[in-house]
């Protein structure tokens, strides 16, 4: 036994799963301790907690940023490095130079969104995670790190909140 | 004689290599690496990728056109003109642009051939050939030769040794002679002006021309020579644009470039110069002299279909202009009162003041080799030629650069009397339909791998005489005729021998121009032989400096001798005229090159295949369409040719061009689309030229289809599938 | 504000700027004879297609000589001969829609330059040419042994999937000008031609140096029946057709 | 489960029956626990029956040949053995790339626009609409590069450095569409993997066996931690918002590659919005199509998708049908008024021309039945009747791209090099591969990917209630983000 | 065994594993295409140190280079012009059997009347339009291009010629002569 324990609550409802929360407060244990885990996305707001942290829009911003520039270089340096004249048209063009622009900023903006969901989430991972399969049957798992001396007193509180289970956790290939 | 393909060999996969690189880089199969060298000890400056020009005779007509040809290591790459030759001045036509098609064709004959009139053809070698023509030569009374209107070289050696061994001069003949209704002009000119010559129409210097159904743009004697006639008359060398007027049955490209085209019905044209002439003589000196007085206006109005006040017009221009001219078109002669016709028009021009100066009429100037001018066969000498083809009088038959099986009409019956003849032997490039029929094919060289000369015989007023020479090592094992005959003659022995002690064909060309060393006038001088020789490949011939045209004689005596036309008797049965003009494009020869074929014509602009012109209403009536097919029946044959509705045809008349419908000669000809000469008739004119412009035939809808391959869009050209109102 | 200025959006190309080499070609003597096409087709190793290719819309000439019809016989017209080929633009519509930079202007020759191995033929080029005058090379076409031999070895052979057009024959401009610089003098005036217009036996293809004004193409071009194929486009082209009657003109 | 609108004691009977009839008629009102609706989803992924795997087969096939064979005969061979020819450099082939970009609109159009306005009724099939925009996207590409003559070399477009030292031509419009294209491709399959994660992990969590392992790799490890669903909910709603001005910058840049050419009848500034609306047009139907076509194919999906989905979309392609008929006119009738000679005998040839037949039928399947049709209700709600209708529009925006590029390339400014004939070559076996392949993408893709987002429509039904106000039982909707 | 199987389940291993793989899969289509671009034989090994360590100008042989677009390979002629004459091995005491083998080879091309079939080395591709004579006259030497010919025998490539290098060169030469500088890179000038 170590000092410190996972113990994974698992609940039915929204309800229960905040009361837990309030009542995980009142037992001393930080916001930060405990990660819940659902099957369907529910809001940091419905059990109380605070905001959860992204970083993913200032990757949105990073990329746009990068695939304007990017833009910037495709569209008004490359045709410099080789002149090469088309129709009487000037070496660069500002109309279609526009386009480009606009669709090197999308590109890259959507592309580094996508990569931000990943670097944020740390996908991916095949790693053994606490996890049990029910979560996207629709339960809502609260996951605790709590220290070894109060497992059995957050047990307790959680099957009063209305846990259907409390266990150890135990990371598992999922 | 290495032929590389490519250079890609180099590469060490070499196939692969070859076809991912070609493939990878679009461009291919490198036309720089496609070596050619036929010399072992190839000239220095030959080997360094520079080209080198060789000035020459162009053969794909008789007109002598001198072409410049563009070689690189061994090959020829371009044929373009030689800009100091007098009849072109540095331009071509379609058909020189595309001679080197026929040098590079595919299915050239390559060796020399032993085959039964045209089955089981096998290889043969050049002595046994040669010892084949040598015994024919031992019996002269029984040998024949019919050659086509170049090279003269040829038919001059020809004439030497058939005189020296007793053999019958040689006959000449050509489609496009028979076209142009040589002998017709020849005999008119004779009558008007009482000299039997080729005559030179100076359309340069003229002001107002009226041309009678003379393609000269196209195919007409001379078209370069002619075309820059026709630049230089709208350019006005006066200040004054000159004007064209064209008499014909259908608008031909000639007509197309005319100020005015007059639809005039076939077999007219006789009644229409005479009223002309008779309308010019009363607007300009009041009355009419002998030769027009007695024309009827109204009924050349009437027979030609063009209306009188047009005819008043046309008075009215001719006496307006200062250098008015007219000239007589091949088919407009090509009737059965052609000869009249020909007499009428030269008798107009007579009238007009015109022979002999600027903007007139002129005897072509004389040879420098020689004056007598050889035409071609008409149609009687043809058909006495076949009957005594016939007859089983000719045992050997040589034939040289002509192809009378396709090209005489099939109602001459040449085929049928070449089975008579003993032994045919053919001097063919290409395999065709003649050479076919032949014993023996002993190919000749293509005319850019030949030597030689040709008589300009019109087009310039200079007296010329255009020099060929090999522009490339003959790529197949052929030999020159003038050197098989040669040899043959020498293996003959006696008088053959004796009359052409010439090593070679040079020796012998050589031998002819000497004459010329040392002439005055030319375009150059030499003293000795080998100089003028040098400079004589070097311009391409020789010629002289100054014009000297032949002025004919007074003319007061022409027009004061009575015409008598009337209008033409049609032959045969049916409701439309036939029309048959040579292709401006293929012309007689012009079917086995691929690019010719698939250059469009340029009235109607359809590529590779036959059609027939009819006009659009009379093809409503008919119930006929576009791609159409239908049968043309004559008396003597049957055609079947697609339609193709010409809006600029008289709706009495159909025309089809010649130049196709080839039995045989090389892939590109074979088999594509119809021989008109199939359905041409007998009847000739006074002067023994075919009358096939005054045929009638039946038409009738087979209701098949084939779409022929035009250029143009007929959607946009004539708005077909949109209907007129928006 | 005394004469405000417009500012140019297009800028590359002004009024009244001729270009290098230009073409007048003289409506009134050309006889449609088709020396011409059959010329450039000999110069630039244009392939023959077939009969049926042909027919489809697949004829490989550079050149055309077009001619339309007017009216109905008896007073039936054909429009005088007019061979249309690249008009060399100016302001070329077809460059700029290339998207590899595959037909380029050139800037020393002010020619309209198709870079055939830089092609890939997406055919958008073709589509923006107002004088439908770009052909593409929809297969390998045959040219059967010995046909080979006659290549140019200066002009590029051009295999599936690209495509071409008129170049002003522009290997024998670059000829003519290694020529003359190796001699250290300019271009002359008649100095170079192309395969047309060496051939018209009417001599109704004129070419020549435009920025030369004592050039016959430059008198010719600035001559009162010159016009330009559809001008309202502005696309400036440097070839000039003659229309009318040629009356007191050329020597 | 029982995260869900719990019913309202019931006064009437009546009553009591429209909320039964509410409850039947939307999905979002008719909650399934989430394991049941787990279950129905798995059950519809691996009921398979053999007649799938016949279809399957005979569309492989028809990809193997109609589509693969000949292109790569046709790579062999040229382009001779296509219909184009000159002036008609531009084809089916183009016809095709435009009708299967439009195809793709309408996932992205369903998905992210309905998402950013909130639409309920897209919830079940956003997936079965961005599947499709992914595999419509790559028939497309398909069919450009089959258009391009030298395609073993189309990376030439790509901007990257070379030893050539050459780059890419900007001011090309086929270069702006290799741009959009690429960004709307990238992130479309982009925007259907990241809602699809969620599922991936469900999948993950009641599969064994090698599905299993297939949706372990591609859920990377989900959990439905809260920071996960944080992200994920950032992200898609940056897509929902960022996709939508890419897809239309990518249908009109499509348009631009006809308007920016100086041709008669191209060069028109309503192109842009016109073949828009006309991709929502073709797409929306294609849509209405394949949910149509899910809903009677596959297991359990009679619960998923209901009539209320049939006359939602209906009443879409009303809207838009009507839209494309005004922005239709639009162009006619300027063009009409305002064009050139060269115009004005291209409108003509349009009508008169030979394919005058077709011109008619497009305004006929694109107008007249759409607007006969949908109108009513029952019409609407019709499986049979949408299907028919959807499949008709979607004729009729073939025969709009065949108006506008073939038809139209038939005339210009050179009349004697306008075209003559027009014979179908081999674009037609490739465009039928294109349509098999498309159809056996999604037929393998609906046995392995979760068609339903459950997640979605969990999230859906969480939020949707029945309130009464006064008598009348109302739906609400809660904003749950 | 295991141990592998672990280590492999590693994606910094899985990765570089596949560096590696990218790595060879590239080597090997690049010696592929290497291949294709090496020579074959010439049908002489012709020693260029030698003539040139004679003195003999690059020109001599190869005169094609400062007038016109090609340079040229010597005939067999400009060949047999010197070595016919050279006494060395004309002695009746030294019989041709005797001679280097590459002269004897040359003797066999003048006795058989046969043209040397030179394989050209610097290739450039149907497309390109080369012109020797611009760049003799703006002063490139002959090594410039083909290396140091004093210190090779048969003529072997130098350099990587594609459109990048001339470019680069040309870019290099025009730096301060912008008019200049549009004519060398104009693509017209070497392709049409």
């Amino acid at each position: 036994m170590t000092d410190k324990n996972l113990l994974l609550a698992i609940f039915e409802d929204i309800d229960p799963a905040a009361h837990a929360v309030d009542a995980l407060r009142g037992l001393g244990i930080h916001d930060e301790q405990v990660t819940v885990i659902s099957g369907t996305p529910i809001t940091e707001a419905m059990l109380g907690r605070k905001h959860q942290w992204s970083n993913v829009t200032r990757f949105s911003l990073g990329g746009a940023i990068i695939g304007f520039a990017s833009g910037c270089f495709l569209a008004f340096a490359t045709p410099n490095m080789y002149p090469i004249i088309v129709g009487g048209q000037p070496l660069v063009p500002v109309p279609p130079s526009i386009v480009v622009l606009f669709e090197m900023t999308m590109l890259v903006m959507l592309i580094s969104t996508f990569l931000g969901v990943f670097l944020d989430s740390r996908y991916p991972s095949y790693t053994p995670k606490e996890y049990v399969p029910e979560i996207s049957d629709g339960r809502i798992a609260l996951l605790l790190d709590c220290p070894g001396d109060m497992e059995a007193t957050i047990t307790k509180a959680m099957t009063e909140a209305g846990a259907e289970s409390v266990k150890r956790a135990e990371a598992q290939v999922i | 004689m290495t032929n590389k393909l490519s250079r890609r060999d180099f590469l060490k996969l070499a196939s692969l290599g070859a076809a991912t690189s070609a493939v990878l880089t679009g461009c291919g199969p490198a036309s720089r690496y496609v070596t050619r060298e036929p010399y072992t000890k190839m000239p220095e400056y030959n080997y360094n990728g520079q080209s080198t020009y060789f000035a020459t005779t162009c053969r794909e007509c008789a007109a002598g056109c001198g072409l410049v040809v563009r070689t690189m290591q061994g090959r020829a790459l371009k044929a373009e003109g030689n800009k100091h030759n007098p009849v072109n001045l540095g331009k071509t036509c379609a058909r020189g642009q595309a001679t080197l098609h026929g040098m590079y064709n595919p299915d050239r004959v390559q060796s020399p051939l032993k085959q039964a009139r045209g089955n089981n053809p096998t290889d043969t070698d050049w002595d046994t050939a040669i010892s084949i023509v040598a015994e024919a030569l031992n019996n002269p009374a029984d040998t024949a030769f019919l050659m086509g209107l170049a090279p003269d070289h040829l038919f001059d050696l020809v004439t030497d040794l058939c005189k020296a061994i007793g053999a019958p001069a040689p006959i000449r003949y050509g489609a496009l002679g028979m076209f142009e209704a040589r002998a017709t002009l020849g005999e008119a000119s004779r009558a008007v002006f009482a000299r039997p010559d080729m005559l030179f129409f100076d359309i340069a210097n003229a002001d107002t021309v009226i041309s009678f159904g003379a393609n000269f743009l196209e195919t007409w004697v001379s078209p370069v020579a002619y075309t820059r006639g026709y630049s230089q008359m709208r350019r006005g060398p006066g200040g004054k644009r000159g004007r064209l007027i064209q008499i014909e049955p259908r608008l031909s490209q000639t007509a197309a470039k005319a100020d005015e085209w007059l639809p005039g019905a076939p077999g007219s044209e006789g009644l229409v110069a005479v009223a002309l002439g008779k309308l010019y003589a009363e607007k300009k000196f009041g009355s009419a002299p002998t030769a027009f007085e007695a024309a009827d206006i109204n009924l050349a109005a009437e027979a030609s279909g063009i209306p009188l006040e047009k005819l008043e017009h046309l008075a009215d221009l001719l006496a307006e202009a200062e250098h008015p001219l007219v000239i007589p078109g091949g088919a407009t002669l090509a009737q059965e009162n052609g000869l009249e016709t020909a007499k009428a028009i030269l008798t107009l021009n007579a009238l007009l003041d015109n022979p002999g100066k600027p903007g007139g009429v002129y005897f072509t100037p004389a040879n420098p080799l020689s004056n007598k001018y050889q035409r071609a066969a008409t149609a009687n000498e043809m058909a006495e030629f076949i009957g005594k083809m016939n007859s089983g009088a000719i045992k050997t038959l040589f034939v040289h650069g002509v192809n009378p099986v396709f090209e005489l009409p099939k109602s001459l019956g040449f085929e049928a009397a070449l089975a008579k003849v003993g032994q045919v032997i053919s001097f063919a490039t290409f395999p065709d339909e003649t050479a076919m029929l032949a014993d023996y094919i002993l190919p000749d060289h293509h005319g850019l791998e030949s030597w030689g000369y040709q008589r300009v015989v019109t087009g310039t007023g200079q007296s010329m005489v255009s020099g060929a020479q090999p522009s490339v090592a003959p790529f197949y094992n052929t030999r020159a005729t003038a050197d098989v005959l040669l040899a043959a003659a020498t293996k003959a022995g006696g008088k053959a021998a004796a009359a052409l002690p010439f090593k070679d064909e040079v020796e012998f060309i050589q031998d002819k121009v000497s004459v010329l060393v040392g002439a005055e006038g030319g375009f150059y001088n030499a003293a000795d032989l080998p100089a003028f020789w040098a400079l004589f490949q070097q311009f391409g011939g020789w010629w002289k400096n100054d014009s000297s045209l032949g002025v004919p004689p007074q003319t007061a005596n022409a027009i004061s001798k009575e015409l008598k036309v009337s209008a033409a008797k049609p032959e045969g049965e049916g409701e439309f005229h036939l029309f048959v003009y040579p292709s401006p494009i293929l012309a007689e020869a012009g079917a086995n090159k691929p690019w010719l074929q698939e250059t469009p014509d340029p009235t109607t602009t359809v590529m590779w295949n036959s059609w027939i012109e009819i006009n659009p209403v009379t093809a409503e009536e008919l119930g006929v369409e576009d791609d159409d097919v239908v049968t043309v029946e004559s008396a003597f044959g049957v055609v079947e040719v697609t339609v193709y509705k010409y809006p600029a045809i008289r709706p009495d008349v159909v025309a089809i061009p010649f130049g196709q419908g080839h039995t045989a000669y090389g892939r590109y000809a074979e088999n594509r689309g119809v021989n008109p000469a199939n359905l041409f008739g007998t009847t000739t004119n006074g002067a023994g030229d075919l009358a096939f412009a005054g045929m009638k035939v039946k038409i009738q809808k087979t209701g098949k289809k084939r779409p022929l391959s035009r250029l143009e869009s007929k959607l946009g050209v004539y708005g077909i599938g949109m209907s007129e109102e928006h | 504000m005394a004469n405000p200025k417009i500012p140019e959006f297009k800028a590359d190309w002004k009024e009244g700027e001729e270009g290098r080499w230009g073409m007048a070609i003289d409506m009134d003597l050309c006889t449609g004879c088709q020396a011409c096409v059959a010329a450039c087709s000999m110069e630039n190793n244009v392939p023959f297609v077939g009969e049926e290719m042909s027919g489809y819309g697949r004829q490989m000439a550079w050149l055309r000589v077009e001619r339309l019809w007017e009216g109905e016989y008896p007073e039936v017209k054909m429009t005088p001969f007019q061979p249309v080929m690249c008009q060399q633009c100016g302001s070329a519509p077809c460059e700029p829609v290339c998207p590899v930079f595959a037909t380029v202007h050139s800037q020393v020759e002010q020619l309209n330059l198709q870079v055939y191995n830089r092609c890939v033929g997406t055919r958008y080029c073709a589509n923006n040419c107002p004088y439908v005058v770009r052909v593409f090379n929809w297969a390998d076409y045959d040219r059967p042994e010995p046909l080979p031999n006659q290549f140019n070895p200066d002009v590029t052979v051009r295999r599936r999937g690209v495509m071409e057009k008129c170049t002003f024959c522009i290997q024998r401009i670059h000829k003519a000008e290694d020529q003359a610089k190796s001699e250290g003098r300019e271009v002359v005036d008649g100095e170079v031609a192309p395969a047309c217009a060496q051939a018209c036996p009417a001599d109704a293809i004129v070419f020549g140096r435009m920025d030369d004004p004592e050039s016959r193409v430059s008198k010719l071009s600035k001559d009162g029946r010159a016009v330009h194929l559809l001008e309202e486009l502005g696309t400036n082209p440097r070839v000039a057709y003659l229309k009318g009657g040629s009356n007191g003109n050329l020597g | 489960m029982a995260i869900s609108a719990n019913a309202l004691p019931h006064a009437h009977a009546d009553e009591h029956d429209h909320e039964a009839y509410l409850r039947k008629e939307h999905l979002m009102l008719d909650p399934k626990p989430r394991g049941e609706m787990n279950a129905l989803v798995m059950e519809s992924m691996t009921t398979t029956s053999w007649k799938f795997w016949v279809i399957a087969a005979v569309m492989a096939a028809i990809v193997a040949i109609g589509l693969f064979g000949a292109w790569g005969y046709m790579i062999a061979n040229g382009l001779y053995l296509t219909g184009k020819n000159r002036p008609g450099y531009w084809s089916l082939f183009l016809v095709h790339t435009v009708f299967w970009i439009g195809i793709s609109h309408a996932g992205t159009f369903v998905s992210a626009l309905l998402r950013v306005f909130k639409a309920e009724f897209r919830r079940p099939f956003t997936r079965a609409a961005e599947l499709m925009t992914t595999f419509a996207l790559a028939q497309a590409g398909i069919q450009i590069f089959a258009h391009m003559g030298r395609v073993w070399l189309a990376y030439w477009m790509f901007p990257i450095p070379n030893q050539r030292l050459l780059w890419t031509n900007f001011h090309s419009p086929l270069m702006w569409d290799f741009l959009a294209i690429n960004t709307y491709l990238l992130s479309s399959t982009m925007y259907l993997f990241l809602p699809l994660i969620p599922d991936l992990a469900m999948a993950r969590d009641r599969s064994t066996g090698w599905r299993k392992s297939l949706y372990r790799i591609l859920a990377m490890g989900f959990r439905g931690t809260e920071a996960e669903w944080t992200h994920l909910r950032i992200a898609l709603n940056i897509f929902a918002f960022a996709i939508l001005p890419v897809m239309f910058s990518v249908h009109t840049i499509v348009s631009w590659d006809f308007a920016a050419a100086m041709r008669p009848g191209w060069s028109s500034t309503i192109f842009g919005p016109y073949f828009v609306v006309g991709a929502l047009q073709s797409g929306v139907s294609a849509v209405a199509m394949v949910v149509i076509t899910i809903r009677y194919t596959m297991k359990n999906m009679d619960y998923f998708i209901r009539k209320e989905h049939f006359d939602a979309l209906g009443k879409l392609m009303l809207i838009i049908s009507m839209s494309w008929a005004y922005f239709f006119f639009n162009d006619y009738m300027v063009q009409w008024y305002g064009g050139d000679k060269w115009t004005d005998a291209l409108l003509h040839f349009h009508e008169a021309g030979p394919a005058g037949w077709i011109w008619f039928m497009m305004l006929i399947t694109n107008i007249a039945i759409p607007w006969l049709v949908l109108w009513n209700k029952n019409w609407r709600r019709n499986p049979v009747m949408l299907f028919t209708v959807g499949l008709l529009a979607n004729v009729g925006m073939w025969a709009e791209r065949f108006i506008i590029v073939p038809v139209s390339l038939e005339i210009n400014r050179m009349p004697f090099m306008w075209g003559q004939t027009f014979k179908p070559g081999i674009e037609v076996p490739m465009f039928i591969g294109t349509v098999a392949f498309f159809i056996l993408l999604y037929m393998l893709a609906s046995r392995l990917i979760p068609l339903v987002p459950v997640w979605e429509v969990q999230e859906g039904q969480m939020a949707h209630s029945i309130r009464k106000y006064g008598k009348e039982p109302v739906v609400s909707v809660a904003d749950l983000e | 065994m295991q141990k592998i199987f672990e280590l492999l389940k590693k994606p910094g291993i899985q990765l570089a594993l596949l560096v590696v793989i990218l790595v060879m899969v590239s080597g090997a289509v690049g010696l592929f295409y290497f291949q294709t671009q090496v020579p074959p034989a010439q049908p002489i090994q012709f020693p260029h140190n030698i003539h040139i360590g004679l003195q003999i100008q690059c020109l001599y042989c190869h005169p094609g280079a400062w007038r016109q677009a090609s340079a040229g390979l010597p005939t067999q002629q400009k060949c047999w012009a010197c070595h016919g004459q050279l006494k060395k091995y004309w002695q009746p005491e030294v019989p041709v059997a005797q001679w280097p083998v590459e002269l004897q080879k040359l003797r066999g091309f003048v006795e058989s009347n046969k043209p040397i079939e030179w394989v050209p080395v610097y290739q450039v591709p149907d497309f390109v339009h080369f012109n020797h004579r611009p760049h003799i006259a703006a002063g490139v030497n002959c090594e410039n291009c083909h290396g140091d010919m004093s210190k090779k025998t048969v003529a072997t490539v130098e350099e990587t010629v594609n459109m990048g290098w001339c470019l680069k060169c040309h870019m290099e030469r025009t730096q301060d002569d912008p008019e200049k500088r549009i004519k060398l890179i104009d693509c017209g000038t070497c392709h049409y």
